[in-house]
């Protein structure tokens, strides 16, 4: 075996997995530019889309999907699917809405308080997948309802307004509010990037998802990185439900109903495989910034009230259809 | 000149999967009847060209005949239907479904529009029978061990009726008494004029079931030669292009005890089962299909808990609640299946590697860098051909799956090895490769179990083998025992059972 | 299950109340008006149910379950009051009073309705922004598509702002009844049209929290929205609103349970429908109205 | 091989097969004694559960997702998912509705639009799935986003009010209008029941699940049975759509919102593996009905309100755990 045959397919391989995350980034600047064109103001002056309030403002909405999406798609890379973000963000703003208003405690422990549901519900996951050897769809199914429910139960329809006790400019550790959400998910992505591509854990976790019997065969703990997997995703949501709670102002329980589905398919359109063993945390969270430009693009075109879902819809399909053929080219 | 006087022949045939080319212009006919062996080694292109005749893959180029007409298939389903009929190299089961479903997947018999299953069981029974396979057609197949699901395939493949009968590879986890039970139905069908084209690593069995040969090598064909009158080494000569010496290479057994095993027992399994294994020692297990090998090692690899018995490693007691801890004490496992057990074809052969090492070793972060180097390395210390150290193992040969796998465990430097078949599938030159790396090992000072459905292995390989029949131990030959020494152990027991 | 009967005490009044839905804030004060009306009246027990997100195929399934329970009474805020006028209908047959409130169900034979006239009502809002804006500028507005009474409200914004020439609407947002994607809407649309004079909202989703209108600079663009419930009364004192349309979210509940107390006494109410009235709230009444609301809150 | 020998396992096995189904339906019916014990009435009189009635309404709404059921687990058998199902009873309803109100086609013409709607979805669906070769999650959360979006823009958020032009008595055939739900159901669990288990393209949804590979190299036509069971998914939500609209009277795009994870899940708790390759469609059905009689009874229950998400989730870890358990032990 020749350096010059060894050479070409490594950089070919590598290339692959760079490409993976390049063409995740390429479809998003791609949308940006056409709606930078799309939206472009007649009379000149001030774009109403390319702008850099606008881009925070993507950045800030996007961040509820995309921190959660940064745990939610290490599940599926080892081979699960987790259904309870949502429902996890929602009893997160509830239960920290609680402590703080109605018990009184501070804000670092409310917000601990927070914390601590998805330490718990992720732990119940995790559980019922390791330990039960329930199928993930349904284990974080039965999850999802269950930490709803007690949303649901806690608030009995009310609505915590945290809004009135925190300042509307308030800016901790001199960081505006609004800014935190998205520096929050930048960091996220590049811990658990470098976490997945560095660090033993974290490569166990594509082993697990690619081959479980294999995995357990090569002496990893499988039910140990199972148990992180879901407990990080559920511990990520949660923190997805303190920021939501303290920039929008709320703790409620019908608060990021379905998005579940969303922060999988971004997942998805970021490059993972349901059947597991594939995937990107930094794609995923590209892949939530895609939707968050199409949430914060198609209200500004006159008469897409009514088209949204059906845009939305198709550019889930056109995407990873246009990937699945990309990728048969390659091969 | 197509060969109007052939079963099957095949013209100037290429085929490339990406950059790999599995064939190139191999042109091959098998004449009507014959019972024609067609070897070569890992990655020859064998398996390659008889899916080539079932249907699976189409040929970039070339072109197939059938008694003499082109055969254009475009799908499993016509091969089939044409009488070509293909028992697969890997296993290609429905876990989910009964034997008898498995039998007659997609060619249920039928009455009316409904499912006959009666006259599928019936039917099911009778060739499981013929292949002397004792489970009962309404057995779900993820029961079935490796072995049973093994026979299984073939019986599904004689379900067919087919006018030519491929078998790829069909012994790969049968011991001799299957093997003859197999053969005995190969050769009734010969006799009715079935055309067989029987691929295998074992060359005595060609011998034994063959008139014919054909040898592939880097995806051409060397030559077809009658059997008669040649050699396993001018086989081996025309399939290695070189010659293999067969030495024994007897190691130096050392005293001090590496693993020693008393009174293991799992339930049903096996029990009472005693192995000491010393440094430098080749242990053979040897036992009939479900003599509970498997599960010995698997045992004292930490996947299963006994129920029963001490295990110690270098005289200290030893109870790992998991793999893991088997890893850390310096004991490993090459499992039997090593698509499913052991690798991940998600991964490059790089993690394949190292995931094992690397999972049992106390830091966190890894050194991609230098471990790249430590791949290489590894790659050329085994011979195995890859293109890179970044593809994954699905575009390696079964051979060189099969060293990826060994090395894996190689790279943790244990003190004791278990194998459970480690050269199943694996060609001549490979298995030599691979018998020379475990002495190469063993020399080291580190203890071998080998648990092997080979038995000329096992006799070339051990020190002394250890006879299990339904998970006891029957006894123990020292090197130098004969294929019947070993064989009355075995059989002795089923005697006595039998009485 | 159930309480122990008393043979003495006269027998217990089951009033199944039902609102759109158990997420939508509004309805907790009605099932304070409901519960609390019932404990003043005495031998009635208020059972409080709806899916919980608005679904009208769910509401009427929990609908139908309470003919088949046969409870005593039935007051419910129909999510689509035409797709429930049959089962309205059918528990009447069966001999058990509806009323509907908040949203009602005009084509069925439900006894009465106590709430706003949702149409009239969005002819309100729209005027009073008209009156504002002084019938001209650029406005948007916000619903959330489904709800039957929403839709009515809509209905009635569009039909004042249509007769402005002046009056551009430049777009009917549909919220889904989230209140993120509301403050998402909201921040957008700020952004796309700096312009903008008004935001209308036939729906309280802007006036929840603090937050949802934080980016809207109100001294450029007033906002109109329906509901008053808390913290809306402050937004509006702080600024951040013009003019807020109020419901009689305790009366829903405690005229809902009193409508059919009275019924079941034999008194049909005087007329089918009740109109509530809306509360305007606008800077000059609004501490006025924060009295009132905080004398209803305790139960004054 | 002895004939004692060959009874034991096969008569053991086919225990199992029918156990599967009985153990759905033996948790059904202790939900059914459950409820009729806490809901006793105190006084003797009519029982409020357990009533003619009362168990009419519940075959009836449970129908709805009953219907769709049959399809959806037979997607799940062969190893795909569903999630459009909710969203194609949507758009049915709506252009049955369109076509019959304001294109004012005959009824009969009007359902074979609506019908066509599931044809056209489920075709889609198969199509990305099978020349495609999307992940079935993904393919149909697509589908689900585009079947929805056509739903809203040809409603534009307001409804086809269908109840106008049907007679409130109406009884093709002279079965009522409530009747039929139930018995479409029943007729469908049945015919499918027996395809799956005694037809051979029944049994090849079997083998795909268990191993498409396999299935593929023993000549069975994957690609024809997949496009086959997303059709049949499709269709017969479409069908549960024409029943929804017939029976409710209007065509409506919210109807049916996240239905798909209900349907899911009671295939699921039916006995359906989502690993494919196991489940029943009988089980589905009774799944359905499990969660029929908790819509049912809990609201007769006062104290319950708010409860209602929890139990429900909880509903589904028990029984999905117990039955594991319960195969465990058999093993
Ligand atoms: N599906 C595939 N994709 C990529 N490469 C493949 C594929 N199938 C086979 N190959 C490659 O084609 C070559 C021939 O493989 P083939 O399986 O035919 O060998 P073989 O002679 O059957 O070997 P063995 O004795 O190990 O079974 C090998 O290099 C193999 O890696
Ligand atoms: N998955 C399984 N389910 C049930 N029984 C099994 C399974 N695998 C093996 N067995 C049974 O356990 C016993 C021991 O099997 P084991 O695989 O250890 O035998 P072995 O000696 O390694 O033989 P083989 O050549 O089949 O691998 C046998 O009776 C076998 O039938
Ligand atoms: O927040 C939404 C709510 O808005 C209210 O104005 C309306 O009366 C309710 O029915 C509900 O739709
Ligand atoms: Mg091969
Ligand atoms: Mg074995």
């Amino acid at each position: 075996m020749s350096v010059a045959t060894l050479a070409t397919p490594r950089s070919r391989w590598a290339n692959l997995l760079r490409t993976r995350e390049l063409s995740t980034l390429f479809i998003l600047l791609a949308e940006i530019a056409f709606f930078a064109w799309y939206l472009w103001p007649d009379g000149g002056g001030r774009h109403p889309f390319v702008n850099a309030e606008n881009g925070l403002l993507i950045l800030k909405y996007s961040a509820i999907y995309g921190i959660a999406a940064v745990g939610a798609s290490m599940v599926i890379i080892s081979g699960g699917v987790d259904l309870a973000p949502g429902a996890v963000i929602a009893l997160t703003t509830v239960i920290l809405g609680h402590q703080y208003l109605e018990s009184q405690w501070s804000l670092p422990a409310s917000i601990l308080a927070g914390l601590g549901v998805g330490v718990l519900a992720g732990g119940l996951s995790a559980a019922l997948v390791v330990l039960v050897r329930l199928p993930p769809f349904i284990a974080t199914l039965g999850v999802m309802g269950i930490t709803r429910g007690l949303a649901y139960i806690v608030t009995e329809g009310r609505f915590f307004d945290v809004s009135a006790r925190i300042p509307p400019k308030w800016a901790p550790l001199g960081v505006p509010l609004d800014w935190i959400a998205p520096i929050v998910m930048v960091v996220l992505m590049v811990v658990f990037h470098l976490f997945m591509r560095h660090v033993q854990a974290g490569r166990a976790v594509f082993a697990v998802g690619g081959n479980e019997t294999a995995a357990r065969y090569t002496g990893i703990r499988v039910g140990r990185i199972k148990t992180m997997v879901y407990v990080v995703s559920a511990v990520l949501a949660a923190l997805s439900g303190v920021i939501l709670v303290l920039g929008q102002g709320q703790g409620k329980a019908d608060l990021a109903t379905g998005y579940e589905l969303d922060i999988i398919a971004s997942a998805v359109i970021g490059g993972a495989s349901l059947s597991g063993g594939r995937g990107s945390v930094i794609g995923a969270v590209l892949g939530t910034l895609i939707f968050g430009v199409l949430r914060n693009a198609l209200p500004q075109i006159p008469g897409a009230t009514f088209y949204d879902r059906l845009i939305v819809g198709l550019v889930v399909v056109v995407i990873v259809v246009v990937d699945q053929l990309l990728a048969r080219r390659q091969e | 000149m197509p060969d109007l006087m052939s079963a099957l022949a095949f013209e100037d045939v290429s085929k490339a999967f990406g950059g790999v080319k599995a064939l190139r212009g191999v042109t091959l006919s098998v004449a009507p009847g014959d019972a024609h062996a067609l070897m070569g080694e890992n990655g020859a292109g064998k398996s390659t060209l008889m899916k080539i005749a079932a249907g699976i893959h189409r040929p970039d180029s070339g072109r197939l005949l059938y008694k003499g007409q082109v055969l254009d298939l475009v799908a499993p389903r016509a091969a089939l239907a044409a009488g070509i009929g293909l028992v697969h190299q890997e296993t290609l089961l429905f876990p989910n479904l009964d034997v008898a479903e498995n039998i007659f997947a997609g060619h249920e018999v039928r009455r009316g529009w409904f499912v006959d299953r009666r006259a599928m069981h019936a039917r099911s029974a009778e060739l499981l029978a013929q292949l002397h396979l004792d489970v009962d057609p309404a057995t779900m197949v993820s029961r079935l061990s490796a072995a049973q699901q093994q026979l299984l395939q073939v019986a599904r493949a004689l379900a067919f009726h087919c006018e030519v009968l491929i078998l790829d590879e069909p012994t790969t986890s049968l011991t001799d008494s299957e093997v003859d039970h197999l053969f005995a139905v190969l050769e009734l069908l010969r006799s009715r004029g079935v055309t067989l084209i029987y691929v295998s690593h074992r060359i005595p069995e060609v011998f034994r079931l063959c008139r014919t040969v054909s040898v592939l090598r880097d995806g051409q064909h060397v030559g077809t030669w009658p059997l008669e009158g040649k050699s396993a080494h001018d086989i081996v000569r025309a399939m290695v292009g070189r010659d293999l010496e067969t030495g024994h290479g007897q190691g130096k057994v050392g005293e001090a005890v590496r693993l020693d095993v008393r009174g293991l027992a799992r339930h049903p399994h096996f029990r009472g089962v005693d192995v000491q294994v010393r440094e430098g020692e080749i242990v053979g297990l040897f036992g009939l299909i479900g003599a509970g090998r498997t599960e010995v090692v698997e045992t004292i690899f930490g996947l299963h808990r006994p129920d029963e018995g001490t295990m110690r490693v270098d005289g200290e007691s030893f109870a790992p609640h998991a793999p893991a801890d088997a890893i850390r004490r310096g004991v490993v496992l090459q499992p039997e299946m090593r698509q499913s057990q052991g690798l991940f074809f998600n991964l490059p052969i790089s993690e394949n590697l190292l995931l094992a090492r690397e999972a049992a070793r106390n830091g966190w972060m890894r050194q991609l860098g230098r471990e790249r180097g430590e791949c290489e390395a590894l790659l050329t210390r085994w011979g195995i051909k890859a293109a890179s150290i970044d593809v994954p193992p699905d575009s390696l040969s079964g051979g060189n799956q099969q060293k990826v796998v060994l090395a894996k465990w190689l790279a943790t430097a244990p003190r004791v090895l278990l194998l459970d078949e480690p050269t199943k599938g694996v060609d001549v030159g490979a298995k030599h490769d691979i018998h020379h790396l475990i002495r190469q090992e063993a020399a080291l000072g580190m203890g071998c179990l080998v648990v092997s459905s080979d038995l000329p292995e096992l006799l070339a390989l051990a020190d002394r083998i250890v006879v299990l029949k339904q998970g006891r131990v029957q006894g123990e030959v020292p090197r130098g025992a004969t294929e019947e020494d070993v064989m009355q152990l075995a059989t002795r027991a089923e005697e006595t059972d039998a009485a | 299950g159930g309480s122990a009967p008393d043979p003495a005490a006269p027998k217990m009044l089951r009033f199944a109340v039902i609102p759109k839905a158990l997420d939508i804030p509004v309805f907790n004060y009605a099932r304070i008006g409901a519960e609390r009306k019932a404990k003043e009246l005495g031998n009635i027990e208020v059972i409080w149910r709806a899916p919980e997100s608005a679904d009208q195929l769910r509401q009427k399934e929990v609908l139908e379950s309470f003919i088949s329970q046969r409870v005593d009474g039935i007051a419910i805020s129909c999510t689509n009051g035409d797709f429930l006028a049959p089962v309205i209908d059918k528990a009447i047959a069966a001999g058990i009073p509806v009323i509907t409130w908040d949203a009602d169900a005009p084509t069925s034979q439900r006894m009465a309705y106590y709430g706003v006239d949702d149409f009239k009502a969005g002819q309100r809002l729209a005027t009073e922004a008209l009156t504002a804006l002084g019938n001209k500028g650029k406005v948007a507005l916000m619903t959330s598509l489904g709800a039957y009474n929403l839709q009515r409200r809509l209905d009635g914004v569009n039909d004042i702002l249509k007769q402005q020439p002046g009056i551009t609407i430049v777009e009917t947002f549909d919220v889904k009844e989230d209140i993120v994607r509301a403050g998402e809407v909201i921040a957008t649309a700020t952004n796309r049209y700096p312009d903008l004079d008004a935001w209308i909202s036939v729906g309280g989703w802007p006036i929840m929290t603090r937050n949802a209108l934080e980016p809207v600079d109100t001294a450029r663009t007033r906002v109109f929205s329906f509901d008053t419930i808390p913290p809306a009364p402050e937004l509006l004192k702080a600024g951040k609103v013009h003019t807020l349309v109020g419901q009689k979210y305790f009366g829903w509940g405690s005229e809902a349970v009193r409508l059919l107390a009275e019924i079941k006494a034999g008194r049909m109410p005087p007329q089918k429908i009740i109109d509530s009235g809306v509360d305007v709230v606008n800077r000059a009444n609004v501490d006025q109205y924060l009295t009132e609301w905080n004398k209803l809150e305790r139960g004054q």
